[in-house]
């Protein structure tokens, strides 16, 4: 094995955190950033048919188990955070549509959404505040992080099982306002003003 | 409610549109209300309705949607259920699209009940994409649960070090500087350009013995010191003139306020 | 790599602590013992010339990182400063009066002295605690160190320039008028308390 793939090899094996190859290249000793992404590639190779896989998720790097060997190492212990519906769905929301506004989510799913729920998916790192939206009310927007690539094993964003189909049926579109369902008429306080029904729990 | 299924599991139950959800309701209208409460809401609802017409969702028809819609919730009224708000919000939107989608086309509303009905059926398709989108996701190999990351990582350590530099003149220098800071203070008065009492009394009653007339105080001191040692000749001059008119050798007169003043030996 | 190797890899990168082969077994779904034993020694000689090494202690067997790579997970970045005028002077008192307590650094200083500037020129290496000193209180005292007289390039203290040959090299007279600080409250007391710092300067 060369002596670069094996340096990169023992940082990846030590690393806490996932690391790009301008980080191994100074790790390295300011090693040559292509010769690191090259050594990269390599040392990936080595592993294709290992029990252990290097994979990469927007650039970061990491060691993780081959994913056949689940049935072997799945743990009883809960390592995995149990999601409600509810969450599931405002974390496919966000990763789908992002950035996206707590009330763009909501007119996706119909109902209200708790400010739990999206506190529960903060909380796991898997969706950050990604500012304000530039518009009436600037709304906070959201956006998943890196933290959520790497856990469910998405190299970037355009891994998303589907996006590309659903982008094509333009079911990712900005949902405008015009688009919304009008209310019958007379109805429109009665929906404005109740707000307490099916507050789903984030749990 | 399962983590993965793309539906409540009293809704995978259900088997005629009606009669999934009367079947608890045969117990109690509690238990029944609790099969409604499994639905988030009149959209989810009716997606799940819409998959039950076994067709792509771009497919269905709204207008059967509607009236499963609304049979259930008359049958939920006629069981006195306590139905939330915006079901009913639902209920009367969906009869308004019914009968405007009876309505021949011309007579219809801006916008028409068609493109309603569209509408309605895209958010439908929307949430039901990301509901298979949030089961897809959800059933990736995850780490922690499918797939491990290292037990027990070393860790990469970079601990930043500091290196001190100084040098020989800086420290001698240093210490000279605390040493000239916190020297002792010494006053020194500096010597002053003075002439003293005793000098004047000489200087005054030597060129009085040979002054014929009256003089002024002025043309005693020395004519050509500087304007510092003048003024402290003027004050002593001024004394020793009191002082030898006090031994009565001098006469003093002065002839106006601030006038010059003038000096005489007694004869 | 054989299905049973594989596994072991995986399930060894993923634990926690190091395993013995019986609990290897266990977790394999109760595999010969002796298999098992096997494919550890197939992977430990399958790793023997990586950046990673499995090694076995007192028959539990985990992997780390290849001792050889060793300095490049532990880096020290090293940072040059150079010393702050108030601990130059600290620095240039403990030199000329050691051995020294801060209070009468602070006496001779004139100002007082705050705990980091001597904690600095410790983790620098030159000053050192050399004791107590047996008065009230039993104060610390200060001495440098052999690594100071190295760093400052003096063969000893005796080095250093006395009083009067500083006074004839200007140095004393070097001060500027912002360096006039007021003596802080108390300071002229002890100064009066602490007489043996002038022996040693005139030397």
């Amino acid at each position: 094995m060369e002596p670069l793939a094996r340096a990169i090899e023992a940082a990846l094996f030590a690393a806490e955190e996932p690391m790009d190859a301008g980080a191994l290249a100074d790790l390295l000793g300011g090693a040559d950033r292509r010769d690191v992404e090259a050594g990269l590639c390599a040392v990936q190779a080595d592993y294709a048919n290992r029990g252990v896989h290097l994979v990469v998720r927007e650039g970061r790097w990491h060691f993780e188990t081959a994913p056949d060997l689940a049935h072997l190492l799945r743990r009883e212990r809960e390592q995995v955070r149990r999601l409600s519906r509810a969450a599931t769905e405002v974390l496919a929301i966000v990763a789908y549509h992002e950035p996206v506004s707590r009330a763009e989510i909501e007119a996706i799913r119909g109902v209200q959404t708790s400010g739990g729920t999206l506190d529960v998916l903060m909380e796991a790192g898997w969706i950050r505040i990604a500012g304000r939206r530039e518009a009436p009310g600037r709304p906070t927007i959201y956006a998943t992080t890196p933290e959520f690539l790497d856990h469910f094993g998405l190299a970037s964003r355009k891994d998303l099982p589907g996006i590309a189909e659903l982008k094509a049926a333009g079911l990712l579109d900005r949902i405008e306002d015009a688009e919304e369902l009008p209310d019958p008429p007379g109805a429109s306080e009665s929906r404005g003003e109740a707000p307490q029904h099916r507050d789903e729990a984030g749990n | 409610m399962s983590e993965t299924g793309l539906f409540p599991a009293q809704a995978d139950t259900v088997e005629d549109d009606w009669e999934g959800i009367a079947a608890p309701a045969r117990q109690d209208d509690a238990a029944l209300y609790l099969a409604l409460d499994g639905w988030e809401g009149p959209l989810d609802l009716l997606l799940d309705l819409a998959r039950r017409q076994k067709v792509d969702l771009r497919a269905i028809s709204i207008l059967a949607l509607v009236d499963q819609y609304l049979r259930y919730i008359e049958r939920a009224e006629a069981l006195k259920l306590e139905l939330a708000a915006d079901y009913l919000v639902m209920a009367a939107w969906l009869a308004y699209l019914k009968s405007a989608l009876l309505l021949p086309r011309e007579e219809q509303e801006e916008p028409s009940a068609e493109e309603l009905a569209l509408r309605l059926q895209i958010r439908l398709a929307r949430l039901g994409a990301m509901r298979e989108a949030a089961a897809r996701l959800m059933a990736r190999d995850r780490i922690g649960r499918d797939v491990f990351l290292r037990g027990a990582p070393e860790g990469l350590a970079i601990a930043t070090r500091t290196r001190w530099r100084s040098d020989q003149f800086a420290l001698i220098e240093a210490y000279g500087r605390v040493r000239a800071r916190t020297a002792p203070v010494v006053h020194m008065v500096r010597e002053r350009p003075v002439m003293t009492l005793d000098s004047a009394l000489n200087r005054v009653s030597a060129m009085l013995g040979v002054a014929l007339d009256w003089m002024e105080l002025v043309e005693f001191l020395p004519p050509h010191a500087d304007p510092q040692l003048r003024r402290s000749a003027l004050a002593s001059s001024f004394v020793a003139a009191l002082e030898l008119a006090r031994l009565g050798k001098a006469e003093l007169a002065q002839e106006s306020v601030f006038g010059p003043l003038l000096l005489r030996r007694v004869a």
